[in-house]
């Protein structure tokens, strides 16, 4: 166990199921010698040559289809799109192939490919380059979406992601590459759909993703102050979801904040707080709470930028008006 | 004729198979039997049998919406695909493909695709798990001639010739995607033509002769083998009924149609045999009886068997 | 004003605007001398031709990205895909580059642009051809999107479309083609962005989409024999969504089922019942409930596609299940 | 040079203005005063300016993430880009943009884009406008060697092709996409052999020559507004600086940059100018010191304009 970057985490998440099982491999653009945009695959070029680790041409339907075509023949590629704003030019193979061969074909092949994709606004790259699309994933079946906040959960993820017999799409946020964190040297697994509760509390759920977990931490802490304790729920894959972990935390808080980056209408905080709204309605005390990004692409000025996305204040005032 | 009178039988059977498969099915999608949408590859026997009877069943294929043809040629068992056609528990795809989605991966076949130009970065990655096991395996990619224009082809097509993969793209050109007619479509004549953006051979062959397929196909499956990468091969062809069971095919006009009905390849090949004393009349027509029976023996395994029940339908949807 | 077909409707709808506009044109596969898959466009090659109904290749990035380019050069192009399921190749021109282009260009365009797309199961179309993608679309700023369940609605909504400055994703359900109606002989417009109320009830709100309208319809008359009024509130338009009608119909009856063909977890309804979860909660008398498809890809086979759309029985399973 | 003294002279100046602007950039880029990315176009000045020559107002282009040098040598404004890029509220796009998604509808500029391969379409959709209203106007989409890869792309081309669209097709094929070498991304050396792919005209110039390129798009653009429909220009170059700022380029040897630095398409214009006397060195110099002074009084614009207001957050998300 020691102190490793998001970015070492999932590093070293590849190069253990690289060296565990030969059929896994890397492709995406510039993912070899250069180590990729963000410099998740630093190095394992130099370990394990260009057979294994491929730098590909810019067409992402040609990367997101080879891995699947790869993958359904009985190997594990990871494919990595530099941003997930590139998967415009490629859902087809994402939605209509490599998540509904195994179905279409009555059980006849599995595809166990890993996407990674990096999420998100921050870092003034605009509104091509900062979007978070997870609700687009979220609603097709046949694949799984993993979206960690931590070191430690993206490192066990990614290694799940790899093993597991379904194509996962795997979202990092470019924020938390540098974010740190305590993280076993040896392979470990999280199960996919499992959330984990960052932070105990009685008083409210708030039910948050990627960075905004952290969010979310700052918020109970500065809330704790005015008596308020906040129970962090981190879904960490929002699918399949783990709806049984959110429904006890409201069933215990009968409150709940759905905090994401992505646009609230219609993002992912809109199946989770309706999920409640079914399921545990009865438990509320006030009304369900979403805080998500305003409906507009995301602006280039930080000054803008930085009001756009959502903050800890965003996340105490959502708790507030509950009251 | 340096085939042996094995594959060349083969062949004729599986020209026959396809064409009195097919025959069936349009027979039972007029009668209502068959649901969802059928596209007939009659007249195109010529191309799936040459092609696919260069590869064994370690070689994969791609196929697209109107893949009977192809998958029949690949190995493809009647019964299943009849059975899946007809929506049956039974099918190849138990029933939740439908003509459309039938694969076989046992025979290396990747699926029928309902996506015009799918297919190409599925067979990609085929052909690349070829090459990283370091096998002698290859890929074909079937592809129409409107798939031929969208970029997913394209990026394919690269992709192959950038990495060298063992890869054999055979271009169907039956003239038409749905109602447009190639030179709307693209100003190209020859789709071969294309190759070339992609520093690779290309070549142009009469898809209603199975030899001719063959051969060509042959040499860049070789040409595969040997890991000097991919190929294109077109095909010219022409499918003699609508886009899909249904179209009444106005934008097309008699004489083409008949044009090219004169060149059926079926009769072509056997005139070939014959003259070869390869084959014998009286074994074409039973090699034809016994295809019949074995249509109608598909045809009566599909009916009989149960549609998939409701409580199947959530099976599948992840491993 | 005389019974009209849906399919009769937009043709109507797209030769009078076509008429009234010389800068309104039609591209998209077989939608020339073909008439397009489904007729949608018949007979307008022949009144206007080949420069003013064009047939494209099959190449759906190029055709929404040159609809996208002219309508940002001062045309207005009415874009077809043939079936919303082929969405997968052309995302990125239709989120990325017609959505955003306005915002990105700090107001210094407008992009009116229409993009038609059948959805939906029913025709044993299978997975790759059969979908409702509507939830996508919704996430998406910057676009608008409707979803006509009327022969009425479809030609108003169709020329306020056309008409409209901002990109329009319009969604027609394939199994509504041959539904009839009263349609106007003359050009007229519905808001995009307005609710109706299909039918008045006062015991439980149903909110329902495109074919899903005549589903909660039947169901509504099976349920007034039960003596429960059913209010069937059809949103016509996704994006924007007309709150007010719906959070109204709401606040006077007290309960909400909401019913979409898209598959439910993370469907279009999400949004519906979050926000009446966030809005009205108080009002709520039972758990919101949500009738949507499973999730699966969609089967080929006749009677699993059955079992797999939902229908009036699903519907009033979800009413009875309130009390 | 049959070209006017002035063209040459406007030539000339739009040269050094792209370099001048974007030596600016660099520097308040390494102070860390302009946020996001920034993908100089340095070395490359001679294509943006040669293409653009030969192109009106009512002329439309589609440029790239590599788009600063296509936008001021369409005419745009130093003040309104320098004050974009510096995310300010008097920018272009009033700060919403930033370097990537500059644009300027009258003067034809349809934006730069962050997409590889996104502009293909939309000047598809632009020519297709210049010919639907029966004008002489034409379009140009410059794309890099990376993005002739993109399926987006090769759509476009085809598209363009088969409907005759008055479209030029301008490639800046600077050797690498991010870091991977041409060699690694295609098979093919020369991009402009895939204008035969869509049956249009193919020419490879030198894309550091201004006048070269010049001659080379000035002719495409002439066959377009007659109606002749497309054309490929690759124009060779390279880019000095890494893919963006930042970017420290260890995939690029010492060696290659100094031999293309020393093709500076800025002094051999200017030695060919000097030496047919259009210009003279005083001039020369003149001129430079004219635009250095603009381009100063734009960075003094930007940084005294304000930042946008967090109420302009949702302004212009819908017309
Ligand atoms: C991406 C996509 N676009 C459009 C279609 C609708 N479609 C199905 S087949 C077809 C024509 C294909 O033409 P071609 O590739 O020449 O094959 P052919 O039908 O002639 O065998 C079209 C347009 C589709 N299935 N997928
Ligand atoms: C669809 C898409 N894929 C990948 C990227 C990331 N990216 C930005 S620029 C670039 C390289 C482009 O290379 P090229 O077209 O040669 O242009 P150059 O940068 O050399 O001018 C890449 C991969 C992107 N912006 N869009
Ligand atoms: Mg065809
Ligand atoms: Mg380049």
């Amino acid at each position: 166990m020691s102190e490793k970057t998001y970015l070492q985490a999932l590093n070293e998440a590849l190069r253990q199921e690289m060296e565990r099982d030969e059929n896994v491999f890397i492709l995406g653009e510039d993912v070899g010698q250069f180590g990729g945009c963000f410099g998740v695959t630093q190095g394992l070029f130099e370990q394990f040559g260009e057979d294994r680790v491929m730098d590909t041409p810019i067409t992402e339907s040609a990367i997101v289809g080879a891995a699947t075509g790869a993958a359904a023949s009985g190997l594990r590629p990871v494919a990595e799109l530099m941003f997930v704003d590139f998967i415009g030019v490629s859902m087809d193979q994402l939605f209509n192939q490599a998540a509904k061969m195994r179905f279409m074909f009555g059980g006849k092949t599995t595809v166990p490919m890993t996407l990674r994709m990096p999420q998100g606004a921050g870092i003034g790259a605009a509104a091509q380059h900062s979007q978070c699309l997870e609700s687009w994933f979220m609603n097709i079946p046949g694949l799984k979406v993993a979206i960690p906040s931590s070191p430690y959960d993206a490192k066990g993820l990614l290694i799940s992601a790899i093993r597991d017999d379904n194509p996962v799409v795997f979202l990092e946020h470019k924020l938390l590459y540098g974010a740190s964190g305590e993280v076993p040297d040896e392979s470990y697994t999280i199960e996919i759909g499992k959330a984990d509760i960052k932070r105990e509390g009685g008083d409210v759920t708030i039910v948050a993703t990627a960075q905004m977990v952290y969010a979310a931490l700052e918020a109970a802490e500065k809330l704790k102050a005015d008596g308020i304790e906040a129970e962090v729920v981190d879904p960490r894959c929002l699918l399949p979801l783990d709806k049984d972990t959110i429904l006890e935390s409201v069933k215990k808080t009968h409150a709940l904040v759905v905090a994401h980056e992505a646009v609230q209408f219609a993002g992912p905080g809109a199946e989770i707080a309706a999920m409640v709204a079914e399921e545990a309605l009865d438990y509320l005390d006030a009304p369900v709470k979403r805080v998500g990004a305003p409906f507009c692409p995301v602006p280039f000025s930080p000054p803008l930028e930085q009001f756009y996305i959502p903050d800890a204040d965003n996340i105490i005032e959502a708790v507030k008006s509950l009251r | 004729m340096a085939l042996s009178k094995k594959t060349l039988i083969h062949m004729y059977e599986t020209m026959n198979r396809i064409r009195l498969f097919e025959q069936k099915l349009q027979e039972f999608f007029a009668a209502g039997e068959i649901p969802g949408f059928v596209h007939l590859y009659l007249g195109e026997e010529a191309v799936a049998t040459g092609a696919c009877s260069t590869l064994t069943d370690a070689d994969m294929i791609t196929s697209t919406h109107r893949g009977h043809g192809h998958l029949l040629a690949k190995g493809g068992d009647l019964k299943l695909m009849m059975a899946e056609i007809f929506g049956r528990a039974t099918g190849y795809c138990k029933g939740k493909g439908g003509s459309m989605h039938i694969a076989d991966l046992d025979l290396g076949i990747l699926g029928a695709n309902g996506i015009v130009g799918g297919g190409g970065p599925l067979a990609v990655g085929a052909a690349l798990a070829a090459k990283y096991r370091k096998s002698e395996d290859v890929a074909i990619c079937f592809f129409g001639d409107g798939a031929s224009n969208q970029g997913t082809t394209q990026e394919s097509l690269n992709m192959a010739s950038a990495w060298k993969l063992p890869l054999v793209f055979v271009n169907e050109n039956n003239g038409y995607g749905i109602s447009c007619p190639q030179c709307k479509s693209m100003a190209v004549v020859d789709i071969a033509d294309r190759a070339a953006a992609y520093d690779m051979p290309g070549v142009v062959v009469d898809g209603n002769d199975v030899l001719a397929v063959h051969e060509a196909v042959e040499e860049a499956v070789k040409r595969a083998r040997r890991g000097e990468g991919p190929s294109l091969i077109e095909c010219k062809t022409y499918r003699w009924r609508g886009h899909f069971e249904g179209d009444a095919c106005t934008y097309r006009c008699t004489e083409e149609l008949e044009e090219w009905m004169a060149k059926d390849p079926i009769p072509r090949f056997e005139a070939k045999l014959i003259e070869s004393k390869t084959l014998t009349k009286k074994e074409a027509e039973k090699i034809k009886k016994r295809i019949a029976k074995a249509v109608d023996e598909a045809v009566d395994f599909a009916k009989e068997s149960p549609m998939p029940p409701a409580s199947a339908l959530m099976d599948d949807v992840y491993a």
